[in-house]
């Protein structure tokens, strides 16, 4: 790791300095390198948001589906997403010329090397498909889930990124999403509704208790989180300035403020202050204030922090008694409050804190529509993927796997284990192992 | 005074805890276990190693009962617990010499039926 | 997230660089968002560090007072204990200037957006009424605790802030603590034995065994709380330059030599090493570290690690023996911790490792002076509040809440659940659920 | 911690700048400075990682073997290793004059503090010797075990990071080692496999099924892993330029095609896809990756990943059919892992993404030879010490214990506790508790 | 031979077995179970759904003990588990055919008397 | 009919699974449990603070069997989950009045001959 001190050494003195154009910043690119590593934890505490509050028996099937992201829609991202999204085309699609990352190099493009657009923004097509898994759970099938994002992250995220970041009619249209709040958070929240609806409710939905089966691991899920929304906001000022700040800041600010409005509600409705409230009370302040983060003032962001919780909590109870098995509340954490995020922004956003325009009713409409746009887009796709992907692998898993939990039938594997009575088989070294293990009668010695 | 101890499957818990209450049997205690039967046992791997699972969960339930609700006890657990399927579970029927209600210190009968609170 | 760069494109060109004063320095200000970062991670840390030790019965509740502390101090620092620490005001007490974050915009001071110095030492707020939970667990009343943590962080965090970092007079006096010893740790030390005293011991306290329900819970709250110590150190430095850089490498070898210390002690003592003993040694090495981090040198870093296990160990040791029931050894930890730290900084800052001066026995005496100050002030100022609060809300839950463990009566959860046994009660979808759900008798059919 | 901004009020002005030497480069400093903290959270990953995978009772044996190392080569090599490493002196070992970092001061050299990369190189020599942890896991002595890393880390580690990144032979050869692939991943990939085959195999190995007992700790330990890896390969670029960049993208591509490699694996052999898998396809993509992370291009990182697995996908399935007990597989993940991506590098490296050279048939071998005299040197240098550590402390616990879990006896704790039956032994406060506490006969009354 | 099977307090077990070893009742065989009886249940909320806990955490005592022992073993279970609040739990007293000791193959009233070691 | 209860060591199940296995005794229902006996007890140490671990852990199995198996479900137990050291567990016989197989109703010796699958 020395090695490039030892350059010079090595004769090839000089060679590394050929690449460093004169423009590159190098605060800015290491602020956007910690921004794309805190995204990245972001889908880590996701698994574990989302594995705590399954059932055990299901606990790795969940985790594994944020964990598949990172590999599918990595990939995806660098064959052809970033090329949709980011590349030159029209106002409606990115062009082919970053097919497979070729005509990127080791450039740079204000000041950060386009490298490190690239994997940021990977980052972020990672986490929004993960986010849908939460509506899913508990009876996708996985093989069908891996198809469907891998789908899904070319065909509906890079679009809408385009759309709203990369110069795309939406950002022409001057809607305001500083960080994700259409593009990840509506996106996310209203493909999980679809799927929801599509996959249809868990069988012991409504009829048995299902409790989450490690809290623990949901707030520390909450926890990480929240750090790495520190970079997903922050990261997204693309500059290690005051506008940056102004983001990381109010993504601490607007967090505390849906804490404690929810912590009020709680005691208000139920006389408790519920933990599992608490872990979706951050991430609801967080998504509340993803599209405005660094063009609202401080107080702005623990007022949106503040209010884009109350239409959630309803949500969520309403969801808890309807027939609608969006499992873990997706649409109404990320779709729900990415809305009343997207919309408080058109009210909040001012020009002394940096945003292009201040807020006004006109605005407003702007971002409502937007996101309705999205809305629609992001709704119809994800119909039309699943339905498409059914026909490929039926997207859910039998009833009777569903009954059993789908970490043994699936994975073949449990997340806690004791080994007692487990017998293990000999498998000859070096032999190819059979696919199915034949299974001995009972008492014979194997 | 007997003892009907059931193995169950796990996921009929919530059908025969309903089912008993139902049948106005409310004393019950439940244990964690793990069977072994006829059942297919699972197959899991990890890194290479391939493990049989000879044990599959269930649950037990212990229930006294007066000689009077003995049928009631076992029929309904019959009934409540059946899939059809090989793995469904045991019913033993043990006898027992005594009860006591550590809470009165009252014995047998008396010791059994439940004081209800709340209701 | 691209939008910063396409302004020009929607017609506010410039507008973005109107802000950017020449003297924002952009590779300070990205250190000290990432120890912003940091540091908030450590109060995760926290949660999962204090979660692990507390019996299963209580876990949730344990790891809600860190979390809900983001929540309340997060608010409270912004609506007024920023502004009582470090708005221009007299030598005690800070001005209201700040309050409600009025006139904080996007203004630079230091090379560094005021806004990104509120956010950082906002975390050190949190952290500091988030560590004194510790001493209370398993038996104060959450809704008490939320009230306390909101007075607390107002009346004793916020002045000892101005004292000793905020040009107050302790500062003048020239007390030195680089990165909180004696605002932080021997502040929450102290109030924590002050809170301890007061709720009283644990009714099985003493009588029964409590053990740590999670161990692993606790090393990975270590982990985080030793990564996230690397921004509370260096972010202290304020800048990237070689003090931060001393200051965090001094945060990787005290604490070392801590681990190593502690485990030869557990060899000579007991034959063996204990996890929770070294998790417990990571943290007083991070602790006696903090005041001295950035002004003495390397060597020195590794011997107040050394040394500052020493008193600590034999309190924990007494402690555990007597009557006191300081839950987790906040006092130990932090209190008698955070003291050697101080007195130590006093022995081995050297001028020429950056510090004001070189250690003498007078600067030994004004450490100590300092710090009794300090504890004076904790001691008496959180006797108060804690008064105060047991008049609107008892400190204390009841002895048989106690006994079932607070985290089903308290919050309406459990930490680790099986769903075994647990009867869904249907709510009507929209109804508002009433605040005490009717027990119906059993058998009967919900 | 505002101290520092103070300074010239205090009366010490300009103290500060003295030591601002103009050539600190603080963009670079603070990548760096963030990476040490990654490279450092891999070590808490580690923890987690082996911690999962083992059984229940050996739980916090195996993690504490992580978190010891922080203690230990945190210290030999402030004593020792650094300067065996980085002092000047000859070909083969670097001098004293870092003696107990004697002769660091605050200077910089290339823009960074040298006091960083003594600490970013510390974090390495730390995680090298975790990682053989996993290959000895349930059998061997602790107290042998601390031992054997102190003495590991100066005689082993110290001298390979000499010849391959402190301008020794290896680094004059032409070997590219970016990040550590052979230093580090083989090294320690080659020290586990001599450990395991010299302690030999648990007495359960092959016997009994000896499960994961919690595989989202795995999963934990894997993100974490994953995260740091992007300090361990960005940081090693030593500035915050293109070749950072490359890295640092490059970690997140390798893993990810990884991940998709081995899941196709899996379900080629298995029909389904296993979390195991999954976490463990994600660290040899990471190994893979990690020699040639910073001179190859994105798509050759996609490559490298691909095909770092497949060596290792049949290692550990031969190993798990063998009587090698390597207990996590540590050989096949990074010894072999390593060994590949070591040789891929010397195949993908090329000039246009900062490589010294383009890839050969002759940098393929020079890559080879240079990872052969890496392997020959670790396996015989980890023999002559393992035998002679035995001497001193025999390396394998007794059966019995090894029966029993290493938890209880060697640590006098368990991992998950209810505490139920479990009776405090009251300790007289303040008198000094006895080596081996009497065992009461039974039922007689404390 | 008996088998004495109580249900009682999680809370109370450190007790319960205190007083066994005062009795010099020390082979003991305790196991976690869930119980149902009169006891109010909790009620639990996640996310807006509400739900109500069945069961309540229990422990049981296994005691196989000598007919004149038994007695001994009820009296004492019966007063160190009481707190007189409803869900104290129960005591079963069952007949044992026969009892052996695994490690010498001794029989009955021989297998339950337990060894002491390290006293 | 019998239930044979017998308490072993954790680490003994799987030797005595097998072995009940090859003496063709397929049924069997086993609980974590946690037993006191003779067994020098584990002390721990946290931070400051001793404890005595009273219990250790065991493991319950129960097996119903018909009376011409009861010897040899017995004796397969005692041979295979013995180590010689205190510890070792016991073994309880008990009566059993009934046993029904819930998945077909059938009763007694009936109930317990378990039909394989997939061998
Ligand atoms: N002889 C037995 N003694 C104790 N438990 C038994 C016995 N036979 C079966 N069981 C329990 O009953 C469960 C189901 O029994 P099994 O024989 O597989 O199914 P079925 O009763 O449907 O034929 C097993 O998993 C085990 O827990
Ligand atoms: N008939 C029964 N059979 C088995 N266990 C019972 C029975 N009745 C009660 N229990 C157990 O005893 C516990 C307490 O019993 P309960 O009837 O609620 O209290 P009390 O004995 O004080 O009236 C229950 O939680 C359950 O575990
Ligand atoms: N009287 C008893 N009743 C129920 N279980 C017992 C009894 N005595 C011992 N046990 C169980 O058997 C285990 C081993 O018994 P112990 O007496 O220590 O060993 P040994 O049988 O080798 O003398 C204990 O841990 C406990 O679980």
């Amino acid at each position: 790791m020395k090695m490039r001190k030892l350059l010079p050494l090595l004769g090839f003195l000089g060679f590394g300095f050929a690449f460093a154009q004169a423009d590159l910043n190098a605060a800015n690119t290491t602020w956007l390198m910690v921004s794309t590593s805190f995204v990245f934890l972001m889908v880590v505490g996701l698994a574990f948001f989302y594995g705590g509050l399954v059932r055990r028996k299901n606990a790795l099937n969940t985790m594994m589906m944020s964990f598949i992201a990172l590999g599918i829609v990595g990939l995806t991202w660098a064959v052809i997403g970033y090329s949709l999204a980011y590349a030159d085309g029209n106002q409606f699609l990115g062009g082919f010329s970053y097919f497979m990352l070729s005509g990127i190099g080791l450039d740079i493009s204000d000041g950060i090397p386009v490298l490190l657009d690239f994997a940021f923004q990977g980052t972020f097509a990672i986490i929004t498909a993960a986010l849908l898994s939460g509506a899913i759970v508990e009876r996708m099938r996985f093989s069908a889930y891996m198809i469907f994002i891998a789908l899904w992250s070319v065909l509906i995220y890079a679009p809408l990124a385009k759309w709203v970041w990369g110069g795309g009619f939406l950002d022409r249209l001057g809607a305001i999403d500083f960080a994700g709040g259409t593009v990840v958070h509506i996106n996310a929240g209203i493909a999980a509704l679809v799927l929801a609806l599509m996959l249809g409710k868990r069988k012991d939905y409504g009829k048995k208790a299902m409790l989450p089966h490690q809290v623990p691991f949901a707030l520390l899920g909450a926890g990480l989180l929240w750090f790495g929304w520190f970079g997903f906001n922050g990261g997204s000022a693309y500059a290690a300035d005051q506008f940056a700040v102004l983001a990381m800041s109010n993504s601490l600010l607007a967090p505390a403020a849906a804490l404690v409005v929810w912590a009020i509600l709680d005691i208000w409705r139920l006389g408790k202050v519920t933990a599992v409230g608490l872990a979706t009370a951050v991430v609801i302040g967080l998504v509340g204030i993803t599209p405005g983060a660094g063009v609202v003032s401080p107080v702005s962001s623990i007022l949106i922090g503040a209010l884009a919780v109350l239409p959630s909590y309803y949500v969520f109870i309403w969801r808890a008694g309807s027939s609608l098995d969006d499992s873990l509340d997706v649409f109404a954490a990320h779709g729900v409050g990415g809305l009343s995020g997207a919309l408080l922004t058109g009210i909040f956003v001012s020009t002394a804190w940096g945003g292009p325009v201040n807020g006004s009713l006109s605005q407003f409409f702007i971002q409502g529509l937007a996101a309705l746009i999205a809305i629609v887009y992001s709704a119809v796709g994800t119909f039309i993927i699943a339905k498409a992907v059914n026909l490929l692998a039926p997207l859910r898993v039998e009833d009777k796997l569903e009954a059993q939990g789908l970490d043994v039938p699936l994975h073949g594997e449990e997340a806690y284990s004791d080994g007692e009575g487990a017998l293990l088989i000999p498998v000859k070294a070096g032999s190819s192992t059979s696919r199915t293990p034949v299974t001995k009668p009972l008492g014979t010695k194997a | 005074m007997k003892l009907v101890s059931a193995i169950i499957r796990k996921e009929k818990l919530n059908d025969v805890l309903t089912a008993l209450f139902d049948a106005e049997i409310y004393g019950v205690t439940v244990s964690k276990v793990q069977g072994h039967g006829g059942e297919t046992e699972q197959v899991e791997t990890y890194r290479g190693a391939t493990v049989k699972m000879e044990l599959s969960e269930k649950v037990r339930l212990d229930i006294g009962v007066t000689e009077s609700f003995l049928e009631r006890a076992v029929q309904t657990i019959l009934a409540s617990a059946r899939t059809g399927e090989v793995g469904d579970g045991k019913v033993f029927v043990i006898p027992l010499e005594k009860v006591y209600r550590i809470r009165t210190g009252e014995k047998d009968a008396r010791a059994v039926t439940p004081v209800l609170v709340g209701g």
